[in-house]
C-alpha cells in the first residue's frame, strides 16, 4: 500500500484514503469541434503510459475530497513529490 | 529421547500435556513444538513427500521444515498442511500426517517406474486431449497433501494498524541487541519488535550450554525489553508468535501473529481472534531475520534422521530432545565443531565429518579431538545406508581442485542413527526482497547477501552475514545508530564487550557439489517436491536453464517451505552444470508470503456483514417490519416489492402497479443520489456536463437531464432542482452517485477551476418519499397546509417549499411513473416519520407501498430508461432515440458533444432503443432474449420486458440494429435457452411509449 | 531433429538416462531476419510458430529480454473460456478456444488443457441480466454456453455458499463447459519447442534497446545482443508495449496496470471447476498439484513493478471467504503481480501502424492467456499478409479514431 | 385529522439512524475502558469559501463569528459553533439545534462566492471515551490516531470501509461523525471489534 502526501492536508496518509485519476497533464482541448478526430481521440484515449517517473493525478477521496499530482516511479513506486493541482502544467514546466 | 533438565530447555515440565498424533497417544511438555514431543517420544516417521511418496521425518526445527507437513483437529477447527515444526503443543492436541507414512501409498508402491517419470513427465505424455481428459482427474487424485476443510471456520481474525518509527524483524541476539540500543538512546520513538517464536532469542539459545555469557547476556536483555513492553506499552510494542511475511511499498509491514495456540477450544462466539495481522506502517526498518542452516547434499539424503546441524542443536537446547544416540556431524564450517562439542557435553558418542582439509585447527578442534572426539577433516559423505531411517554413512577422501571438488580413495562406512549436516547458511532476506531490493552473491559466507545501501533500512546479524553471536549483538547496535541518525536523534555508541569464546559460522568452504555425487539418483534438493539433481541436470539438458525455468521445470522450492533449505543447494548445482558462478545464475524471486497466512487472516473481519457496507435509509425498518423483499444497488438496499401473506412477486408488482395508477402508491427514494450546485456559474457548469439547456430553468423549477462522458456515451440521468439563480440541487442514479460525483469534481478541480461553483453531497441528508397516483394532490393537501396545490399552481416539474405534519419540506412534483406525483424531501432523521405519516393518512386511499419492481414496470410503460439496464455504457442520447435532449445552440461544447460527429457513432445501423410488442400480447419475453435476423444472426436484445398490469399485456424495451427506421415492422426474438423453452417470439417494433403517450395521466384527478 | 515425446520415446529415455534433446536450444541473434517477434510470451512464442507453420515464414528470430513465458504468461490464473458478449471478440476467443482444444497434439507437447468448465457468478438483478444477454449472444455465435440457477450452482459445486444471507448472494451464473485452465509454463514451452523445430531462433535474455525506423518503415532493432534487421517486426510484449511504441515513435491508447493473484497450499483435489465472479472481484480454481489458484481485481494505479496493493489480494481472499467458507483456514502461500496492458474497451488491439512492418497485438488486459494460441494465428496472418486477418479486422487501432469500439465492459453499472 | 401539523416537539419525530443500535442508557459500546455513544441535538452546516482564503476568513469571521482554522484543525466560538477544517475551501460548522435558526439567518449575507449547505440530517456524530479508544479504532482505521490526532484536530479518513470524520476535542473524548446510511455497519463494526480488545 502507498503511503501519499496530500499537499493540502499535508500529511501522509494511507493508499486506502485516496483514488488514482490518471496521467497527468492532459489537458480538454480549448475547442473540441475545432479538431480532427485524430486529435480528439489523442486527447480521449491515448496514453505516454510512461514506464520510469510518471506524473499522475489522484484524488484524496476519503479526505479533503482534492485532485492533485504526484510523481511516482511506476518502477519502485516511490513518490518522488506531490504538488497541488495547477502547480504545474507538465513535466518540466513549473 | 529426551535429556536431563538444563536451565537452557525453554519446556516447562510441570506441565504434562497429552496429545494424539496419527491416532496414538503421546505426552509432551508446556512449551514443546508438536516436533520435539514428537522426536522425545522416538516417534520420527512424520509424513510422506509429494511426488515418489517417500517416507520422510524431521529435517529441521522451524518454519524452513520441508517434510513434517500434518493436519490439526477437526471439524471447525480442521487446519491443513501444517509444519510439526510451528505448532505449539497444547493439552488434548491432535493431529494427523498429510499423507500417513504407514499407510499405503500407490506413489511409492509404483517405485519401479519411477525412473520413468523425470521432471516434465507430464509435458511429454496423455498428449491426446481425449486421453488427457480422462487421465487428469485420476492423476490429480494422488496430488496435495492435507484433505482440504470441511467446514466453516469457527474462529474470526483480526486487522491492527500500527504506526511506528522503528520496526526490528527478528528476535534472536541481532534483533534484541537492536531494539535495545534504540529504546535506550531515544525517548519517543515507537519500537515494535517482531519474532516468529514464543520465546526471544533465536539461535541463542544453542550457545548456552557452552557460554555462561550467552545465557546472562540474554536473560539480561530480554528483562529490559520486557519492563520497556510494561512500562513504556504506548512506546514499546513486543510482539511475539508473530511473523513478519510481507513488506510492501513505503514500508508497510504484514505480521501475522498467533493468538490462540490452544485449536481445539471449542466456544463458539470466541472472545479472542485465533490470529491477528498487524499491518505497520514503519518510518524505519531495522532485519534481523537471521539465517537458515542448509543441508549437505549426498545419495539417499533424504532417509529419517538425516537433520540440519542446528536444528539438532536447537531439538537439545530448547526441548532437551535428541533423536540419536551415534551421531555423525557433516558440514563444510565451523558451526559442525559447536554441534559436536554440545552433543558430546550430553554424552552422545559423535563423529566430525568435515569437507575441510584445514590447514590451521581452529582452538575447539583441539579441545574436541582431546576429549577423544573423532574428527575427520577432508572427508564428505556420499552415501547414506538404511531403508527408511540412517543406519550407517559411507564417506570418502575429498579435496578441492581448483574451483571443483573431488572424492577420491576407499569408501569407508561409519555406522551411526543420526546425520546432523550443514552446508552453511541462507540469509532470510525474503522479506528486503518482497519490494524490490535484490541481492549478492557473498564469496566469503557462500550466500546470497542483501544489497548493502537501502533507504529507511539496515540488516544486522546473520541476515548480514555475520557468523558469530557477539559480533551479531555489536553489528545490531551499529546498524540501530545509523538508525537512530535516520530519525535525527543523536547518541553514543557504545560496542559491548561479550565472551571469548568465539566461533564464527560464516567460515564456509565452496558449495560441496562433486560430479560423483551429482550423477548418483535419490540425491535430493527439494525434499517436499522430490526435486533431485538428476532432475534439474535434466532441465538444463532440454534447455531450461534459467533458474526460473529450472523452477518450473522441476518444482523446486514449489512448495509449502517455498525452498528454504533446498533453493540454494539447487543454485549450486545448476552453476556447477551450467558452467557459470552462484551469481550468474542467481536466485527467483522472492515473493510474499514469508511463511503461510490463513485467508482468514487476510480478509480479517471483512468477511459476512462487514465484507461491504451495507447502506439503509432512515425509513429501512419499516420496510423490514411490512415484510419487503429488498434488492442491493451499489451498496444500498432498497425495497424490491412488499409481498402480502402467500404473493409472489408477479401478484405483488401486480397489485402494487394498479394501485397506483388507480388510486396511490408511496416509494422510499432516499437512496438516490443528491449533489448541491452552488455558485455564480452553477448554470453554466451544469450546461457543460449536461447535454441539455439550464441558463433559463427558472428557480421553482426542476429538469430532466442526461450526462455523458467524453466517449459521447449515456453515464447517468436525473432531475435537478433550480432553488435560485446560484443554486441548483441535482439528483443523481443510486449507483452512480459516487463515481458521478468525482467526476463532477474532477471537471470543476482539474479542467474548470475559473467556475465558481461549490459542490455537496447531501444524499443523506434528505429522505425522499415519493407520493404517486391520481389521488396524490389529495393527500398532499392534507399533509401540507402551506403550499397551494392546485394544478394551475403547483405546475408538473415545479416545486415548493413547505411544512409537511410540521417538518420543513421541499416538494417536487415530479414523475417517472406518468401519474401526478410528489416528491417529499424533508431531513434524514424525519424520514420515518413522515413515511409512517403519509401511509396513515393514505389509508383511506388504500395508498400502496412499491418498490424498485414496480417502479421498473411503471417507467417502463412510458418508455423511460433506466441507466445500466437500458444502456450499458455503449449508448448515445440518439441510439436511445433522446436527439431532443441534446442543446443544438450552446456555446461551450459540452461534455461529450464532440464524439457524436465521429463517424461510427452515426452509423445507421448502431443498436437503437425501441418498444417491442409481441404478437401475442400474454407471452413475456425473457429480459436478455435477442432479435434475430432472417439469417439467424443477432441484431438486438431485449433490456427490459414486463407484463403490465395496466395495459394487460406484455411490454419490452429492445436495443436494435438501426430500429428506429424501423417502427411497425415485425421482427423474431429467437429463444435459445432450453429452460426457457426454444421458440421464436413474433414481435413489432414500436415506440417505447406504451402507456398515455399524449401525458394526460400526469395532472393526475380534479 | 528433435525426438518426438511418445510412450515409445518415454520408455527409452527411461532406460538410457533421460537422453533428451534440448527443446528450447540455447542460440545467438543473426544479423538478419524475414520477422522478428519481440516478446517471448505465449502470444509471441505463437505468433512465430504460426508464421513458420501456416504462413511459410521461418526466417523468424523470437527476442525477448528475460526467459521466455517469464511475463504474463507465467503469471496469470490461466483461466479459458470464449463465452465473451460482442460478436467479434466472441468470435476472436472461440477461434482460440477451438485451437486450444487441439493444440497439445498440434505442438506434440501437453499443456494440460483441462475442460473442466467455467462459471460466472451472478450476484445482482442486472448482473443476471446481463449474463442472459451474454449466454444468448453465445448460443446464437455458436458458442456453448447456459445460465445456471443457485440449486444448480450448488450441485455442481457442493463447497459454494449460495446462502440468500450472502452480503453477495449467488443468484445464477452462466456456464461454459468447455473452458477451463492449462498449464501457463506449458503452452509458452510447447510453442517455443514447436517454433524451434520448425526454425524460428528464440534468443532470450536479449533485450530490444531501440526500434530502427527510417523514412517511416521499419528497419530492425537494437538488443543487448546486437543490431538485429527485419523488414517487419511484431511487437507481443503486453505491459510494456507502451515502452516499444515510444522507440517506435508512436503512442498507445493502453494503460499497463498492476494484476495481482496468488496460491494456497497444495491440498487434495476439492474444487473441480472454474468460479469466477466479476461482483466480487475472486476467480478460482484449483490446480493439478492441489493448490487454489486465486485471481484478484486490477489496481488503478500505472505500474511496470509486478506487484500491487495489499487492499486487493486481501480483499480477493475475503471474496473467495464470501464464495467459499471452508477455505477459511487454508493458507496462502506465494502472491505475485503481472502487468497488463490495459484498453479503453477491454479489447485487444491486433493491427499494423503507422510505421510500415511495424505491427502491434496488445492490450489483452487482464484476458490474454485464454486468447493465446488464437492471437499468435491471427497476427502471423495480420503479418505474413501485411493484411488484418479477418477475426482481427475489428481489432484495428483505428476503432479509437472512428469511434468503433467494442466495448466489452458489458453493463456500466447497475443505476436507478 | 389529529395530525400534528405544529413545529413543535420535533424531537417527537425525529429519528436517527442509530437509535435501533443504542442500548438503554444510549451507548452503542459501554466496556469499562472504552466507550460510545451517539451525541444527538447537532445541527452542521457546510461552508463553502472563495481562493481568496484571507477574505474569506475576514467574511467568516464578521458575518458569521466563526475563526475558519487552518490545517486539520478546530475552533469554537464563544457561542458554542465548532468550526472544522475539512479542506481548504470546505469548513463545517457543527452547532446545536438551538442556534441553527440563528447562523442560518445570516446567509444572505454571505458574499456570492461563499456557500452554505445545511447537512444536519446527513451524520451521525459519536462520542468515544475511554483509554481503549484508539486501540479499537485502530482496528478499522489506518490513520496514526496515537501519534498525530493530538487535542483539536480534524481529519476526515475512513473507518472500514466508511468515510467519516474523526476530531479529538479534548484528551480524553474523541469524536466521529457518520453518514446516516453508514449507521448499521459502522455500530456493526464497533460492536464486535469491542469484545475483542
Amino acid at each position: 500500500m502507498l503511503l501519499i502526501h496530500c499537499p493540502y492536508c499535508k500529511e501522509s496518509r494511507d493508499q486506502s484514503e485516496f483514488s488514482p485519476a490518471g496521467e497527468a497533464f492532459i489537458a480538454r482541448p480549448e475547442s473540441p469541434e475545432g479538431i480532427s478526430d485524430e486529435e480528439w481521440a489523442d486527447y480521449v484515449f491515448y496514453r505516454t503510459n510512461h514506464k520510469g517517473n510518471h506524473w499522475e493525478q489522484w484524488v484524496h477521496t476519503n479526505g479533503c475530497r482534492k485532485y492533485f499530482l504526484v510523481e511516482r516511479s511506476t518502477i519502485s513506486h516511490q513518490i518522488l513529490q506531490v504538488a497541488p493541482f495547477g502547480a504545474r502544467n507538465s513535466e518540466t514546466e513549473l | 529421547m529426551r535429556l536431563a533438565q538444563h536451565p537452557s530447555h525453554q519446556v516447562d515440565y510441570s506441565k504434562s500435556l497429552n496429545f494424539i498424533f496419527n491416532n496414538k497417544r503421546y505426552k509432551g511438555y508446556e512449551g514443546d513444538t508438536l516436533a520435539s514431543a514428537l522426536l522425545a517420544n522416538d516417534a520420527l516417521l512424520f509424513s510422506r513427500s509429494f511426488k515418489y511418496g517417500r517416507k520422510r521425518g524431521l529435517m529441521a526445527a522451524g518454519v524452513e521444515e520441508p517434510n513434517a507437513l500434518v493436519s490439526l483437529e477437526i471439524g471447525g477447527r480442521y487446519t491443513p498442511n501444517l509444519k510439526a515444526t510451528e505448532i505449539m503443543l497444547y493439552d488434548g492436541l491432535s493431529a494427523v500426517s498429510a499423507s500417513n507414512p504407514n499407510a499405503f501409498d500407490m506413489r511409492a508402491f509404483i517405485k519401479p517406474l519411477h525412473r520413468f517419470m523425470p521432471a516434465g513427465f507430464y509435458y511429454k505424455t496423455f498428449i491426446k486431449q481425449k486421453v488427457w481428459a480422462k487421465v487428469e482427474d485420476r492423476i490429480r487424485a494422488f496430488s496435495g497433501f492435507s484433505k482440504a476443510p470441511t467446514e466453516e471456520d469457527v474462529d474470526v481474525y483480526d486487522h491492527i494498524f500500527h504506526h511506528a518509527e522503528v520496526v526490528v524483524i527478528g528476535g534472536g541476539a541481532a534483533g534484541i541487541s537492536a531494539a535495545l540500543e534504540v529504546l535506550n538512546n531515544s525517548q519517543k520513538e515507537r519500537v515494535i519488535l517482531v519474532d516468529e517464536r514464543s520465546q526471544l532469542g533465536g539461535e541463542l539459545f544453542n550457545e548456552f550450554t557452552s557460554d555462561e555469557a550467552a545465557m546472562k547476556w540474554h536473560k539480561d536483555s530480554v528483562n529490559r525489553l520486557l519492563s520497556f513492553a510494561n512500562e513504556d506499552s504506548e512506546r514499546f510494542t513486543l510482539l511475539t508468535k508473530s511473523t513478519a511475511y510481507a513488506w510492501h511499498d513505503q514500508n508497510f509491514i504484514e505480521v501475522l501473529e498467533t493468538i490462540t495456540t490452544a485449536e481445539s477450544l471449542t466456544s463458539s462466539e470466541p472472545q479472542k481472534a485465533r490470529k491477528i495481522v498487524h499491518r505497520i506502517r514503519a518510518k524505519e526498518v531495522i532485519l534481523a531475520t537471521g539465517a537458515h542452516e542448509r543441508p549437505m547434499i549426498f545419495e539417499a539424503n533424504d532417509l529419517t534422521n538425516i537433520m540440519l546441524s542446528q536444528s539438532v542443536r536447537r531439538y537439545l537446547h530448547e526441548y532437551g530432545v535428541i533423536s540419536g544416540k551415534k551421531v555423525v556431524v557433516y558440514g563444510n564450517n565451523d558451526s559442525i565443531y559447536s554441534t559436536a562439542r554440545d552433543l558430546h557435553v550430553n554424552d552422545i558418542e559423535c563423529v566430525v565429518v568435515d569437507v575441510r582439509s584445514s590447514e590451521d585447527p581452529i582452538e575447539i578442534v583441539a579441545e574436541l579431538k582431546d576429549s577423544d572426539v573423532k574428527v575427520l577433516q577432508g572427508y564428505s559423505i556420499v552415501k547414506v545406508l538404511g531403508t527408511h531411517q540412517v543406519k550407517a554413512v559411507e564417506i570418502k577422501q575429498t579435496k578441492l581442485q581448483g574451483n571443483s571438488w573431488q572424492v577420491f580413495g576407499d569408501t569407508q562406512t561409519l555406522s551411526c542413527d543420526l546425520v546432523a549436516t550443514s552446508g552453511g547458511f541462507n540469509p532470510v532476506v525474503h522479506l528486503d526482497c518482497h519490494n524490490g531490493a535484490k541481492t549478492y552473491f557473498d564469496e566469503v559466507s557462500q550466500s546470497f547477501l542483501p544489497q548493502q545501501e537501502r533507504d529507511n533500512r539496515e540488516v544486522c546479524g546473520a541476515v548480514a552475514g555475520v557468523g558469530a553471536w557477539q559480533d551479531a549483538i555489536n553489528d545490531a547496535k551499529n546498524k540501530a545508530q545509523f538508525t537512530l541518525n535516520a530519525l535525527g536523534v543523536l547518541s553514543e555508541l557504545t560496542q559491548e564487550i561479550l565472551s571469548e569464546n568465539y566461533s564464527n559460522y560464516f567460515n564456509v568452504s565452496q558449495f560441496f557439489t562433486p560430479k560423483e555425487i551429482l550423477n548418483k539418483p535419490k540425491v535430493f534438493l527439494d525434499l517436499q517436491n522430490d526435486v533431485t539433481t538428476l532432475d534439474v541436470a535434466l532441465s538444463i539438458r532440454e534447455g531450461y536453464r534459467s533458474i526460473e525455468h529450472i523452477k518450473r521445470y522441476t518444482a523446486m522450492g514449489f512448495g509449502t517451505d517455498q525452498g528454504k533449505t533446498g533453493n540454494i543447494n539447487g543454485i549450486a548445482v545448476a552453476a556447477e552444470l551450467l558452467g557459470i558462478t552462484m551469481s550468474e545464475v542467481g536466485t527467483t524471486t522472492f515473493r510474499p508470503a514469508y511463511t503461510g497466512v490463513d485467508f482468514g487472516a487476510m480478509a480479517g473481519r471483512e468477511v459476512g456483514d462487514f465484507f461491504d457496507p451495507q447502506r439503509y435509509t432512515t425509513i429501512h425498518d419499516s420496510h423490514v417490519a411490512s415484510g419487503a423483499e429488498f434488492e442491493v444497488v451499489g451498496q444500498w438496499y432498497r425495497p424490491w416489492y412488499y409481498p402480502k401473506t402467500g404473493e409472489n412477486i408477479h401478484q405483488a408488482v401486480h397489485r402494487e402497479c394498479l394501485a397506483t395508477r388507480t388510486s396511490l402508491g408511496m416509494m422510499d427514494a432516499s437512496t438516490l443520489g443528491k449533489i448541491d450546485v452552488q455558485g455564480s456559474d452553477a448554470r453554466e457548469f451544469l450546461s457543460r456536463i449536461y447535454t441539455n439547456a439550464w441558463m433559463k430553468l427558472a428557480p421553482g423549477s426542476c429538469r430532466y437531464g442526461l450526462m455523458c462522458n467524453e466517449k459521447g456515451m449515456i453515464i447517468d440521468d436525473g432531475v435537478s432542482t433550480c432553488i435560485n439563480d446560484n443554486h441548483f440541487i441535482m439528483t443523481t442514479t443510486t449507483g452512480g452517485a459516487a463515481s458521478v460525483y468525482s467526476a463532477l469534481e474532477m471537471w470543476l478541480q482539474t479542467e474548470w477551476s475559473d467556475l465558481d461553483v461549490h459542490l455537496n453531497s447531501v444524499t443523506d441528508q434528505y429522505s425522499t418519499v415519493a407520493v404517486v397516483g391520481p389521488n396524490a394532490r389529495k393527500l398532499m393537501k392534507l399533509l401540507c397546509q402551506d403550499v397551494d396545490f392546485e394544478r394551475e399552481n403547483f405546475k408538473f416539474m415545479q416545486w415548493r417549499q413547505g411544512t409537511v405534519c410540521g417538518v420543513d419540506a421541499r416538494i417536487m412534483r415530479i414523475s417517472f411513473s406518468g401519474e401526478l406525483a410528489y416528491e417529499i424531501n424533508v431531513e434524514a432523521n424525519y424520514g420515518r416519520y413522515i413515511w409512517d405519516q403519509v401511509a396513515i393518512a393514505g389509508e383511506k386511499w388504500n395508498i400502496t407501498p412499491y418498490g424498485t419492481e414496480s417502479m421498473h414496470v411503471l417507467r417502463a410503460e412510458k418508455g423511460y430508461i433506466i441507466v445500466g439496464q437500458d444502456t450499458d455504457g455503449s449508448m448515445t442520447p440518439m441510439d436511445v432515440n433522446m436527439s431532443w435532449i441534446l442543446a443544438k445552440d450552446k456555446p461551450f461544447s459540452y461534455v461529450g458533444r464532440r464524439s457524436f460527429s465521429i463517424s461510427a457513432l452515426c452509423a445507421e445501423d448502431r443498436l437503437q432503443l425501441v418498444g417491442l410488442l409481441t404478437k401475442d400480447s400474454s407471452t413475456v419475453l425473457p429480459e436478455g432474449a435477442h432479435i434475430i435476423d432472417n439469417k439467424g444472426k443477432s441484431i438486438g436484445y431485449v433490456t427490459s420486458s414486463y407484463f403490465s398490469p395496466i395495459l394487460e399485456k406484455s411490454i419490452a424495451m429492445a436495443q436494435i440494429k438501426g430500429g428506429l427506421a424501423k417502427m411497425g415492422e415485425t421482427v423474431l426474438v429467437k429463444i435459445v435457452q432450453k429452460k426457457q423453452g426454444l421458440k421464436e417470439i413474433p414481435c413489432e417494433i414500436s415506440s417505447s411509449v406504451f402507456y398515455d403517450s399524449e401525458g394526460e395521466k400526469v395532472d393526475g384527478n380534479e | 531433429m528433435q525426438k518426438k515425446y511418445s510412450w515409445y520415446s518415454l520408455l527409452k529415455a527411461g532406460l538410457s538416462g533421460q537422453d533428451w534433446d534440448q527443446a528450447i536450444p540455447l542460440i545467438q541473434p543473426k544479423s538478419k531476419y524475414d520477422v522478428i517477434i519481440i516478446g517471448g510470451g505465449g502470444h509471441g512464442l505463437a505468433t512465430a510458430y504460426y508464421l513458420a507453420k501456416e504462413c511459410g515464414i521461418n526466417n523468424v528470430a523470437v527476442v525477448e529480454k528475460g526467459y521466455i513465458g517469464g511475463g504474463n504468461t507465467g503469471r496469470n490464473t490461466t483461466i479459458i473460456r470464449s463465452n465473451y458478449l460482442r460478436d467479434e471478440a466472441s468470435s476472436l476467443y472461440e477461434h482460440a478456444l477451438k485451437l486450444w482444444e487441439g493444440i497439445s497434439e498440434d505442438l506434440n507437447f501437453n499443456v494440460m488443457f483441462s475442460q473442466r468448465g467455467v462459471y460466472n457468478l451472478g450476484h445482482s438483478l442486472q448482473n443476471m441480466r446481463d449474463i442472459e444477454r451474454r449466454v444468448n449472444a453465445n448460443v446464437l455465435n455458436g458458442v456453448d454456453a447456459v445460465v445456471v440457477d443457485a440449486n444448480e450452482i450448488k450441485q455442481q459445486i457442493p463447497i459454494i455458499n449460495t446462502s440468500k444471507n450472502a452480503r453477495y448472494p449467488i443468484m445464477g451464473a452462466s456456464y461454459q463447459a468447455r473452458g477451463g485452465v492449462a498449464r501457463h509454463d506449458g503452452i509458452a514451452w510447447g510453442f517455443a519447442r514447436a517454433a524451434s523445430i520448425l526454425g524460428v531462433d528464440i534468443i532470450q535474455d536479449c533485450e530490444v534497446i531501440d526500434i530502427e525506423v527510417d523514412e517511416g518503415r521499419v528497419k530492425g532493432v537494437k538488443t543487448t545482443k546486437g543490431e538485429i534487421m527485419a523488414e517487419r517486426i511484431g511487437c507481443v510484449s503486453a505491459g510494456h508495449s507502451s515502452v516499444l511504441a515510444k522507440m517506435a515513435g508512436l503512442r498507445l491508447p493502453i494503460e499497463s496496470h498492476p494484476l495481482q493473484a496468488f496460491v494456497s497450499e497444495a491440498m487434495k483435489p476439492v474444487l473441480h471447476t472454474v468460479v469466477m465472479s466479476n461482483a466480487v472481484h475472486g476467480y478460482i480454481s484449483q490446480s493439478d498439484k492441489g493448490d487454489l489458484v486465486i485471481g484478484a481485481g486490477i489496481d488503478g494505479y500505472n505500474s511496470y513493478a509486478q506487484r500491487g496493493s495489499t487492499k486487493i489480494v486481501e480483499h480477493a481472499a475475503a471474496a473467495i471467504l464470501e464464495l467459499f467458507p471452508i477455505f477459511s483456514r487454508v493458507r496462502m502461500n506465494r502472491q505475485w503481480g503481472g502487468i497488463v496492458d490495459v484498453c479503453p474497451d477491454a479489447c485487444p488491439i491486433i493491427s499494423p501502424t503507422k510505421v510500415e512492418g511495424l505491427y502491434f497485438n496488445c492490450g489483452w488486459g487482464t484476458g490474454g492467456f485464454k486468447a493465446t494460441p488464437g492471437s499468435g494465428n491471427v497476427f502471423a496472418h495480420t503479418i505474413a499478409q501485411d493484411k488484418q486477418h479477418p477475426l482481427a479486422e475489428p481489432f484495428h487501432i483505428d476503432r479509437f479514431t472512428t469511434g468503433g469500439l467494442i466495448d466489452e465492459h458489458g453493463a456500466a453499472g447497475v443505476a436507478h | 385529522m389529529g395530525m400534528n401539523n405544529s413545529k413543535e416537539n420535533l424531537m417527537l419525530k425525529f429519528a436517527s439512524t442509530f437509535q435501533p443500535l443504542i442500548d438503554q442508557e444510549g451507548y452503542l459500546v459501554n466496556q469499562n475502558d472504552v466507550s460510545c455513544r451517539e451525541v444527538v441535538g447537532n445541527a452542521l452546516a457546510i461552508l463553502r469559501t472563495s481562493k481568496d482564503h484571507e477574505k474569506s476568513k475576514k467574511d467568516a469571521k464578521e458575518i458569521l463569528d466563526v475563526d475558519l482554522p487552518e490545517e486539520l484543525s478546530m475552533t469554537t466560538n464563544n457561542v458554542g459553533v465548532q468550526c472544522l477544517w475539512i479542506s481548504p475551501d470546505e469548513f463545517w460548522l457543527l452547532h446545536s439545534q438551538q442556534k441553527k435558526a440563528e447562523i442560518w439567518n445570516k446567509i444572505e449575507s454571505l458574499p456570492i462566492e461563499m456557500s452554505m449547505v445545511d447537512n444536519s440530517g446527513a451524520y451521525g456524530v459519536l462520542e468515544f471515551i475511554g483509554e481503549k479508544v484508539n486501540k479499537l479504532l485502530s482496528r478499522w482505521m489506518s490513520y496514526d490516531l496515537s501519534g498525530s490526532l493530538n487535542s483539536g484536530k480534524v481529519v476526515s479518513t475512513t473507518l472500514g470501509q466508511a468515510p467519516v470524520i474523526v476530531f479529538r476535542t479534548s484528551e480524553g473524548k474523541l469524536m466521529i461523525m457518520v453518514r446516516h446510511s453508514f449507521s448499521h455497519y459502522v455500530a456493526g463494526l464497533l460492536k464486535d471489534s469491542a469484545k475483542r480488545i
